[in-house]
């Protein structure tokens, strides 16, 4: 299968197919060729350290949403034993766009919540391209629910470009479902950690987005709309989306610098699909970090720092 | 009171909560002043009537949309808000630039309202009952939730949760704020958890959804209270009705999202009159309020003299 | 409207028919009609009396069942000041076959949960006939919960033939729904007065029917399953259900005699329908009187001994 | 264990939990024995096979009927089951002879099952943890739920809350059993309520829903579980099927009840081939008991000698 060319490697993907097909020619009939090969070659290794070393926001959207970027159950088969997936929300239906499951962390006992797109067409129908109905939400309610009883740690995965915003979702009480998600995970009394691997669209990523841990990929994305929406609203145009993305301030190094998450987890060059099994282990490294870190503390004090650490967040003047 | 006595005492009165009415119009006698005219029922109308039914035509019911201070004072008890927090103001803090520039925007609607942002809060009594009472104005930035908004609502909590009193908020929004990025989304997970917390704490809060409530707001504080009303006509959802055209690529059936149809969809509790308002919530305060945290000095706070 | 009459009824309606043609003739013409009329008012009488000082489970069943019966609006309407609507279970629909409610009961903040039938054709098709769908028992669960957190006694008005056993209740977790609302009306740290108004059909009378005090109308019925149901299981035909009625131990003096219920109302003679405000009244009385009595006691106890009750309900033979 | 070694370890390890298999089937050298046919792939199968896989079909999966304690065994570790409450019998409180006298279905299940009612129950150890186990057994009139049968779950539940051990049970039923009246109706609320104390308590439940479950057993405690799972072809819900298709008046949809259409309607969380039920119980009672309760001595109970 050929590599997924983003919009802005496409340069960058002429050279390298041209490449190629310089290195098919017979190099005995034309010994020119070396020289010229060994020329290509500089080249594309120099435009691609200048073109992936500094990505703009707008890249690094389109990198989050590679279709060849690792999944929630990529994360899920590389770093957790004992999986036992928990479907369904007792009401509706089970929402495969919303993974939850008991697992282990190398002996570290959670459960497990995450956005999960597919890796092909059937599964992204299947999983609703990794956006949750209001049933989804219910689901990662009900795992919340469950780990808190038990005293298990929550580990989340963000990767979703947002709610579903079909006739049907609103019918069911969209907000209802994302509101009582928020309300719950803010008094969960367990340790929860949240890590961004891809798209972080809006508040069908908050729902299960934050805790007393946050890192993110490199390229990965958390935003209070999509750049394109955005890009509408401002411009009545969908193209200025690389404007938007640079004025929301939705790059995981912009969330640090805010204070809204932890860590960033650098990616390889190229982005997290180029090397999945180096950057899995990468976060499964940071997030057992993150739960060791938290694995002592007092279950009241774990919500009231995780309310106080909320209830900092916001940039305002107050005056006299 | 022995329940024998109480049955005959029973006589006449109304087995629901009826609302106070509003005075008849002024048909006659015309006096100078301004005429508006009702989207509705197209009549015109004497403002002085329409300002008497709190914004509602007198003719056909339709709601107009109210100042957040004038809905504030048309709910609670009269003389007994007292504002909070008024002295928080937006930041600029990702200096939003794309399209017109934030800070002009916050300048506008400062002074086409009077506002320092969307959301006024404060103490108040409402029944008698000591409540923080707050409203979401639309004119300013389409009463969308950026920091003040959110601090203000999680203070509004807070505030409540310190001094026993109930919550009462008038909600009103276009979402959250997208100008201050994903410190705005933040405000969602905060609103929420100070939610979380007054009940928690075995406190009361009632929530009213007015025209028109959208987005992270209602995904977040609008929607966790015990007991949900809306007003006639407000339309109110997560994904904006255009949105959910262009996903399902069909047209919308009538009464989609209306405050009625979320009735039948069992999301809210009942749309209720402006005008039976102030009635409904003060009866609502008087089963959940705990008995101990309700009394005459409703309005005035424990902490410092302020009102 | 005539007066709706129910099948062991007629041979009494046939007399009172002959009564009221007799009563229309010229009794100037037939001097002899005084006399006539005088016995035959006698006879309709005594038939009365006979008829309904004993009817059998069957019968009551019948009576329980009439259109004219009172509904829970009825008792809500006769008996309850400041009336506070609760609709809706926040993720599907409102189901109007459950009507929930903050409600005064001569100055007793109460919440009030009661299946609902209609007074007409249209209400009974807006409200199911009173059988809810999984929502309704959602709706029920909510308003318990509510009545829980903020301490308000639970009031409950028995009237249904069952739970709705369509498709879609069954696809929405019917099983799922009365399940919840058993386990969360066990645990209920209120008191809870239950009362037995007319129809008590199995699971979907169960979900609102058990609690701290329960009383139940002379002629209404409690049953692990209809009449009709048990007759077709055990004979294959639904026109043995007067047999079946008497075997199921149905009635209100039935359910005292078990155990399972505290008191019985008693009934104007024809059934609740003849004097509705009075039958209104004297429940208004005795749900009051039990909501006293149980005022004052430790909602850890009122939880503890509502178990033991349950646990105590059953009969069966321990050797050794 | 230090993150990067068990990145090391990890090579080969599977993701999922797996089953235990179960032995090829002995398709040659056949001794004598009992045949029986399947009746989803028409085989012809030598009893011997089926009884070595737990009653599945080796060749196309179909789960058999299992009665109580060969559930029970085949779940928990060996030899650790030790029932309880084996004297209580059921009594004929309400005299019913409508149709065949209930005394005398009660006298023949006894005979045909060996067994006092339609439940089972005991201690046990099931992968280390101590647990209270129970099975239900559909040729006891049905599995019906009558007193004792109501009286055994509850008591499991009081048991395993005293002694703080999770519990499993294996369920079956036509429903509530009609032969006792109310008193059998009012033992969905009775273990219900016994579900929810143990749930207060804070210990783990499991239930596992086995080819047919209806009526008010689902309606109570067989739903109330952490974790719900169910067998492959199993038929579960609230009505039975015949009488919803004369509710609705058409036919019903393929798959209607099935175990795997709960899954996808949101009620179930798996459906779990009986071969692989005890290591996923087993699991799942890894991550749910809580750390103090489970021990080497999990078999034995902290009341007096009993096991
Ligand atoms: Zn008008
Ligand atoms: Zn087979």
């Amino acid at each position: 299968m050929a590599r997924f060319v983003m919009e802005f490697e496409r340069p960058l993907a002429e050279l390298e197919e041209k490449l190629i097909a310089l290195k098919a020619l017979d190099i005995a009939t034309t010994p020119e060729l070396a020289a010229e090969i060994a020329d290509l070659e500089r080249e594309v290794e120099r435009l691609r350290v200048t073109l992936y070393s500094a990505l703009s926001p707008w890249e690094k959207v389109q990198v989050s949403r590679h279709p060849e970027r690792p999944k929630t159950d990529d994360y899920v088969r590389g770093l957790f034993d004992d999986v036992v997936e928990l479907r369904g929300d007792r009401a509706h239906a089970d929402d495969q766009s919303m993974f939850t499951a008991l697992a282990t962390l190398a002996g570290r006992r959670v459960m497990v919540i995450g956005h999960n797109k597919g890796h092909s067409t059937k599964e992204n129908v299947a999983r609703n391209f990794g956006s949750p109905h209001p049933e989804g939400f219910r689901k990662a309610e009900r795992a919340m629910r469950l780990a808190g009883r038990f005293g298990l740690p929550v580990v989340t995965f963000l990767d979703t470009a947002g709610a579903s915003p079909g006739l049907e979702d609103e019918e069911r009480g969209q907000a209802w479902a994302i509101a009582r998600c928020l309300e719950t995970l803010a008094g969960l009394p367990v340790p929860v950690v949240v890590a961004g691997i891809g798209e972080g669209g809006s508040g069908g990523a908050l729902a299960i987005g934050f805790g007393d841990r946050m890192l993110m990929l490199e390229h990965s994305y958390y935003s209070v709309i999509s750049p394109e929406m955005c890009a509408v609203i401002l411009h009545k145009d969908a193209a200025r989306a690389p404007e938007s993305a640079a004025a929301l301030s939705l790059t995981a190094a912009d969330l640090l610098r805010l204070g809204i998450i932890d860590e960033v987890v650098p990616e390889p060059l190229g982005g997290a699909h180029r090397e999945p099994d180096t950057v899995i282990a990468e976060v499964g490294l940071r997030i057992a970090a993150a739960l060791d870190a938290l694995a002592g503390d007092d279950r009241a004090d774990l919500v009231e720092r995780r309310y106080q650490r909320l209830r900092a967040i916001g940039v305002y003047n107050e005056a006299g | 009171m022995p329940i024998n006595d109480w049955f005959k005492q029973r006589e006449g009165r109304r087995y629901t909560v009826s609302g106070q009415g509003c005075a008849e119009p002024a048909t006659d006698g015309v006096p100078d002043g301004v005429w508006r005219s009702c989207p509705q029922c197209k009549g015109t109308l004497y403002q002085g009537d329409v300002a008497r039914c709190l914004s509602v035509c007198p003719h056909c019911g339709h709601h107009f949309e109210l100042i957040a201070r004038d809905r504030i004072e048309a709910l609670v008890d009269p003389g007994t808000f007292a504002e909070i927090d008024g002295a928080l103001t937006s930041a600029d803090p990702l200096r939003f630039s794309a399209g017109k520039p934030y800070g002009t925007s916050l300048e506008r609607a400062c002074q086409t309202t009077g506002m320092t942002d969307a959301a006024l809060t404060g103490r108040a009594a409402l029944g008698g009952h000591p409540v923080v009472v707050g409203a979401l104005d639309f004119r300013f930035v389409g009463a969308s939730m950026g920091s003040v908004v959110g601090e203000r609502i999680a203070r509004a909590f807070d505030l409540a949760r310190d001094e026993r009193r109930g919550v009462v908020l008038l909600v009103a929004s276009g979402g959250a704020r997208m100008q201050e990025g994903m410190l705005s989304l933040m405000q969602m997970a905060k609103t929420s958890a100070a939610a979380g917390r007054l009940a928690g704490a075995g406190l009361p809060y009632v929530s009213v959804l007015v025209n028109p409530t959208y987005g992270g707001v209602t995904a977040s504080f609008a929607v966790l209270s015990d007991v949900i009303f809306a007003e006639p006509g407000a339309m109110i959802g997560f994904a904006g009705p255009r949105l959910v055209e262009q996903t399902i690529r069909r047209s919308l059936p009538k009464g989609f999202q209306s405050a009625a149809s979320l009735v039948e969809h069992g999301m809210i509790d009942d749309v209720v009159p402006r005008v039976e308002l102030r009635r409904r919530v003060s009866t609502v305060l008087d089963y959940l309020m705990p008995a101990h945290a309700s009394g005459a000095d409703a309005a005035s706070g424990t902490q410092g003299g302020e009102l």
